[in-house]
């Protein structure tokens, strides 16, 4: 009996089964490629061609550095834009848009049961949707341009059942925190992860995104939260009507590696340590650790619910001095919502400096770190270097802890706030 | 402070920029990375072929946009033996002085000299003297107080005479 | 004596000083960004070797980075914060604004005050009647911040007189920059400007700003506007504190130059030099990539105000990106309250921190081969913001443009 | 194209290996193997970056090549002079990666526990063999369809072997 990658990609192979560890070729329905979409044009030149299977399965988000600084990003970016208009790409937008990830969910483009590569190892965040998402090589996306297809190996599948409500401060960060530090970097590699029970159903669609996004952490292939009345609203808010796509569930048979079964009644906030993101410690642990800049960002939380979290922390309170509060909304939208909403100027009153959306300090653009620094972060990584100086220091965790963290200059337990 | 600086001349236009002498992104990069990249936007061969006591001549408002010092320190790092310009940004005027690089202010000095004329400037006396042509021209005097500063070798020797009032 | 001769005087402890002659003046302010001052420490540290006498003078901004992109550039902050916590002087850390803007706006700018600073366009302080210019790192370094003292050579004066009535849709700025083109680069070298004339006069404060700010483009080594009622009351509203005004004699000028301005155009600066000013109806039509309000000049709530006007009602252009820049953190929230955050990005524009913005493209703003963008900022010398080419305007034409992706006269959206 | 038997001195490293170490984000600008090739595993320090530059073959734990999909991770390798990486296992994407950028990428656990830092390892990819200072390993081989891919150099230089008979 079939899990849901099994029978998502059954289908975009064209076959009637498959079975885990089978190598199939499969055709996606969305090519996704960030500011890496240059490479992917230069990879086409080496090619030779200018035939594109389906230019209306590409979609170009030009996020990770927005805008350039320097002429050789000005030309790469160029590039991009010319390229679409040459190919009538439609699916093109810009510096000033936001992370790609966000941006296509924004715009209805994920749907459930849709099979989509990215040139972005987090392209794993589909799931939240129930959508396949899965990260490829940029020069994966340009022979998919060319061929609509690619191969692809038929993972096993890890279910995660998730029970219990989590106290107030606890969020689906601290969850997938706490996960990846059970399971270890490598829990899930080559696995679809599935996340079903009560607790992943009583989510926001944002919320589901963080644990599909933070899945990528655990090594998955592509991460999985079964579609309901909650996705289907998110998606009829946005123009798709439940007729434009066909849910895909696992069948209650499926056969899994593995399970695991997770109570969160009584999770605490979670923090992971540097310079992995399965060094996890309880907040008790690691509170007090003094830190030089909070950010706020990255794909995996500065969605609207994530920024209104620590809003709530820091309205009417003020970053520690000497501490910088870096906030990188994710996309477009997002500021329009928290510059109606009021969060915008909460967070701004409080001390944040707020940057244009898109990737930000998590890809490298700006945040970069001199020698000792400390970064509390609620991105997904924290690896050494990745933000400046080999000899500086990424704390992660969740908004609410960010926020925290921010007011007090040193990791905070946010539930003192609230 | 040498008294006369004899070299060939490399010849620029009217209101040369900071950022022409050294690119923005330049400017955090080691001395001897940035002096292989002098005025490149305007002459390629200039930091490629410039030699000790070489002079730069140049047009009007030479050294106009920021007053970035870095400009000065990184013509004097090409070894150049002075500027000789129809006229100074004033920033850079005052950052030449303060940072010991000989400048002459010379009206009519650009129609005098073809690019690659060896030149003999007098810094005492201001005289400028075209030895390919037999040219010659007179730049304004360098006023006492600056002359002095030059002579140190900079602002930094002279500074706390000035500061007390030494000159008075 | 005038303005520039008081002041200088007094600075110097001299009844009188005369122009040409070198004096060894006390300073009230100095000023920093984040480039000038990790280059002016490093100095001072190294070569100088000297404490800082008067730490509460000193002013640091980073307006340059709003964040840094680098370890190396991260390294150049961390210094820069370790310098002036080490010697008390005051610090605004990235995000503050552009720092002419944060300057003024924390109270550190008074009439009759010498004010120096590493950014050439200091002398935009002048606005509010003081004497402000730029000086080289070294300046600082070996006098100014051991002795709090700068040396100046007492300029002469050139009143410049304005006269007339704008049109709707030409702004302050256009006049800046079409006396920056009338003045040309470098034609006040060494001069002191007063700007002066009816048209100044009737400006409010923020508009008297964009003429001292062209001082060092025409070469100028300060610009002024003789403080008068509208300046007090502007600095009392700032800061809660009504300062004293001093005021020049009136006679003591080396020349006087008039302009009337009432038939004005919209203007542009064109690359690759900020005097290259054409009227908007000679390049209009050129295509642009990139718009941005910010910088010096921009990035004002005028600016945000008038680029409303533009957008109201209409979206920019799908080929252009059009970034915003507020000029400081109090620019920044009061455009939130007035709502103009939301109506300027739900026409398209970005929202940027307050910043120098592109200046240099330390965060932002590089251009590709081939690529234009329309500003208020500052400057347009190649090799500032990548490959691309820049044309200067005011926020009228910088928004108009903006909306028809080309260069475009803004009184066709504004009547 | 590809050699059947691959190998030499080994450099071995641990667990969990990941991308930001192996090819820091700051030099994605690029996409040439021997320009990218100078940064990789720069935050491990000169020593490691010269030993990884003189060994054909990687050792490696667990996990290798976790965090983003960028491919540049195989690309500096192959610049480095690496021809083979064995590891208890591969992050999916790294090995993706590997394959469609023609490096060899072999799980073979046994391997990577007989290894010392330093052995001669030896890949022969066809028969599924891993030879560690003279004894044999065996792992499952390439299926037919990504041997294809790797034989050929890589992902775009066999589509365009393909493109190109489609076209006879």
């Amino acid at each position: 009996m079939p899990t849901f990658v099994e029978k998502v990609l059954a289908r975009a192979a064209g076959l009637a089964e498959v079975a885990p560890g089978q190598i199939v070729d499969v055709e996606p329905d969305l090519y996704m490629s960030h500011s890496a979409s240059w490479r992917c044009i230069r990879a086409l030149e080496r090619l030779g061609t200018d035939r594109l299977y389906d230019p209306s399965r590409i979609a170009m988000v030009m996020d990770h550095i927005s805008p350039a600084r320097t002429a050789k990003t000005a030309d790469d970016q160029r590039l991009c834009r010319e390229f679409a208009a040459r190919h009538g790409i439609a699916k093109f937008w810009d510096v000033d848009a936001g992370i790609a990830h966000l941006v296509l969910m924004e715009e209805g483009l994920v749907r459930p049961g849709m099979v989509i590569i990215g040139t972005d190892s987090h392209s794993t965040i589909y799931g939240a949707l129930g959508a396949f998402g899965t990260g490829v090589g940029f020069s994966e996306v340009t022979a998919t341009w060319v061929t609509g297809k690619l191969w692809m190996k038929v993972p096993g599948s890890l279910r995660v059942d998730i029970e219990g409500r989590m106290s107030p401060g606890v969020t689906a960060k601290d969850l997938m925190l706490w996960l990846i530090g059970q399971l270890t970097a490598d829990g899930a590699t080559y696995l679809s992860v599935e996340f079903h029970g009560s607790y992943p159903a009583s989510l926001t669609v944002s919320e589901r995104m963080t644990m599909c996004n933070l899945a990528m952490e655990l090594g998955a292939k592509n991460a999985y939260v079964p579609p309901d009345d909650v996705t289907r609203a998110y998606l009829a808010e946005r123009g798709v009507p439940p007729g434009a796509y066909e849910e895909v569930f696992p069948d209650p048979e499926a056969q899994y590696v593995r399970t695991v079964a997770v109570e969160v009644s009584q999770l605490e906030p979670q923090v992971a340590c540097p310079h992995t993101v399965d060094n996890v410690r309880p907040i008790g642990e690691v509170a007090g650790t003094r830190v030089d800049q909070v950010f706020i960002g990255s794909c995996a939380n500065a969605k609207y619910d994530d920024l209104v979290e620590a809003a709530r922390i820091l309205k009417g309170r003020r970053v520690a001095p000497g501490v910088r509060l870096l906030v990188t909304p994710a996309s477009r939208q997002v500021v329009a919502q928290i510059v109606r909403d009021g969060t915008y100027a909460a967070l701004l009153e409080a001390g944040a400096l707020i940057t244009n959306p898109g990737c930000g300090a998590c890809a490298g653009d700006g945040g970069a770190m001199a020698d000792g620094e400390v970064t509390f972060s609620t991105a997904n990584r924290n690896f050494q270097g990745r933000m400046g100086s080999y000899r500086s220091e990424i704390y992660l965790g969740s908004p609410a802890t960010a926020a925290a963290t921010a007011v007090r200059g040193a990791i905070t337990d946010p539930r003192e706030f609230l | 402070m040498k008294a006369q600086v004899r070299g060939r001349c490399w010849v620029f236009g009217d209101n040369v920029p900071t950022d022409a002498i050294v690119r923005s992104h330049l400017i955090t990069r080691p001395m001897d990375e940035i002096r292989r990249h002098v005025l490149e936007g305007l002459n390629p061969r200039f930091p490629r072929e410039v030699q000790a006591d070489d002079v730069v001549v140049a047009g009007r408002h030479f050294g106009q946009s920021s007053g970035r010092a870095i400009a000065v320190r990184a013509l004097k790092a090409t070894g150049v033996g002075c500027v000789v310009a129809e006229s100074f940004a004033r920033t850079f005027y005052r950052n030449a002085f303060e940072m010991g690089l000989p400048i002459l202010e010379c009206p009519g000095i650009t129609g005098l000299v073809s690019e690659g004329d060896v030149l003999t400037v007098d810094l005492e006396e201001g005289s400028v003297v075209n030895e390919t042509t037999g040219g010659r021209a007179q730049a304004t005097p360098i006023p006492p107080f600056l002359r002095r500063m030059l002579e140190a070798g900079g602002i930094i020797p002279i500074a706390r005479q000035l500061a007390e009032g030494v000159d008075r | 004596m005038n303005l520039v001769e008081k002041i200088l005087a007094r600075a110097s402890g001299r009844a009188r000083v005369t122009p040409g002659e070198v004096v060894i003046a006390d300073v009230d302010r100095i000023l920093l960004h984040d480039l000038s001052c990790y280059l002016t420490a490093k100095v001072l540290e190294e070569e100088v070797r000297q404490p800082v006498r008067y730490p509460e003078r000193v002013v640091v901004v980073f307006d340059h980075h709003f964040s840094p992109p680098t370890e190396e550039q991260a390294r150049m902050l961390q210094a820069n914060r370790a310098w002036a916590q080490r010697h008390g002087v005051h610090l605004f850390d990235c995000g503050s604004g552009n720092i002419h803007h944060v300057a003024l706006h924390a109270g550190f700018i008074q009439p009759g005050t010498v004010v120096v600073g590493s950014d050439s366009h200091t002398p935009v302080h002048g606005t509010v009647g003081c004497f402000a210019t730029g000086l080289g790192n070294y300046s600082h370094a070996a006098l100014g911040l051991p002795f709090g003292k700068a040396w100046f050579r007492v300029p002469e004066l050139v009143r410049i007189e304005v006269e007339g009535t704008t049109r709707p849709g030409v702004t302050a700025r256009d006049v800046a920059l079409f006396l920056t083109g009338q003045i040309g680069e470098g034609g006040m070298i060494y001069r002191a400007l007063e700007f002066a004339g009816p048209y100044v006069e009737g400006l409010e404060v923020f508009d008297r700003w964009l003429f001292p700010l062209i001082a060092v483009d025409v070469g100028a080594k300060s610009g002024h506007v003789q403080p008068d009622e509208r300046t007090l009351n502007f600095l009392a509203e700032l800061t809660g504190h009504r300062p004293e005004a001093v005021r020049g004699d009136g006679d003591d000028v080396a020349e006087v130059l008039g302009w009337e301005v009432s038939g004005l155009e919209p203007q542009v600066a064109c690359p690759p030099t900020v005097g290259n000013v054409h009227p908007v109806s000679e390049v209009a039509g050129v295509p642009i990539q990139w718009a941005e309000l910010g910088g010096h000049g921009g990035g004002r709530l005028q600016d945000i105000r008038l680029a409303a006007q533009v957008l109201r009602g209409r979206h920019v252009h799908p080929g252009v990106r059009f970034n915003v820049v507020p000029s400081s953190r109090w620019v920044f929230t009061q455009a939130l309250r007035e709502g103009l955050v939301e109506e300027l990005h739900r026409a398209g524009a970005t929202w940027f921190p307050p910043s120098a913005g592109s200046n240099q493209a330390i965060n932002m703003g590089a251009l590709a081969e081939d690529e234009a963008m329309v500003s208020t900022h500052a400057r347009n010398f190649p090799g500032r913001n990548g490959s691309g080419r820049m044309y200067l305007a005011s926020a009228l034409t910088v928004a108009a443009s903006a909306v028809a992706g080309c260069l475009s006269d803004p009184r066709e959206f504004v009547r | 194209m590809m050699e059947e038997r691959v190998g030499g001195r080994c450099v071995r490293f641990g667990d969990s290996v990941n991308t930001d170490v192996i090819i820091p984000g700051r030099y994605l600008v690029s996409i040439d193997p021997v320009e990218l090739a100078e940064h990789a595993f720069e935050p491990l320090g000169p020593e490691v970056q010269a030993k990884v530059r003189s060994a054909p073959v990687i050792v490696a734990g667990a996990n290798f090549g976790c965090g983003s999909a960028r491919e540049q991770a195989a690309t500096c390798l192959i610049g480095a002079g690496v021809r083979a990486v064995v590891a208890r296992s591969f992050a999916r994407v790294f090995f993706r990666n590997c394959i469609n950028t023609g490096l060899l990428a072999v799980e073979c656990p046994a391997a990577v526990e007989a290894a010392q830092d330093g052995d001669e390892v030896w890949v022969d990819h066809r028969e599924g063999l891993v030879e560690v200072a003279g004894r044999s390993f065996r792992f499952a081989p390439y299926p037919e369809s990504l041997r294809r891919i790797l034989e050929s150099g890589g992902l775009i230089p066999y589509l365009k072997q393909v493109l190109a008979t489609q076209a006879r």
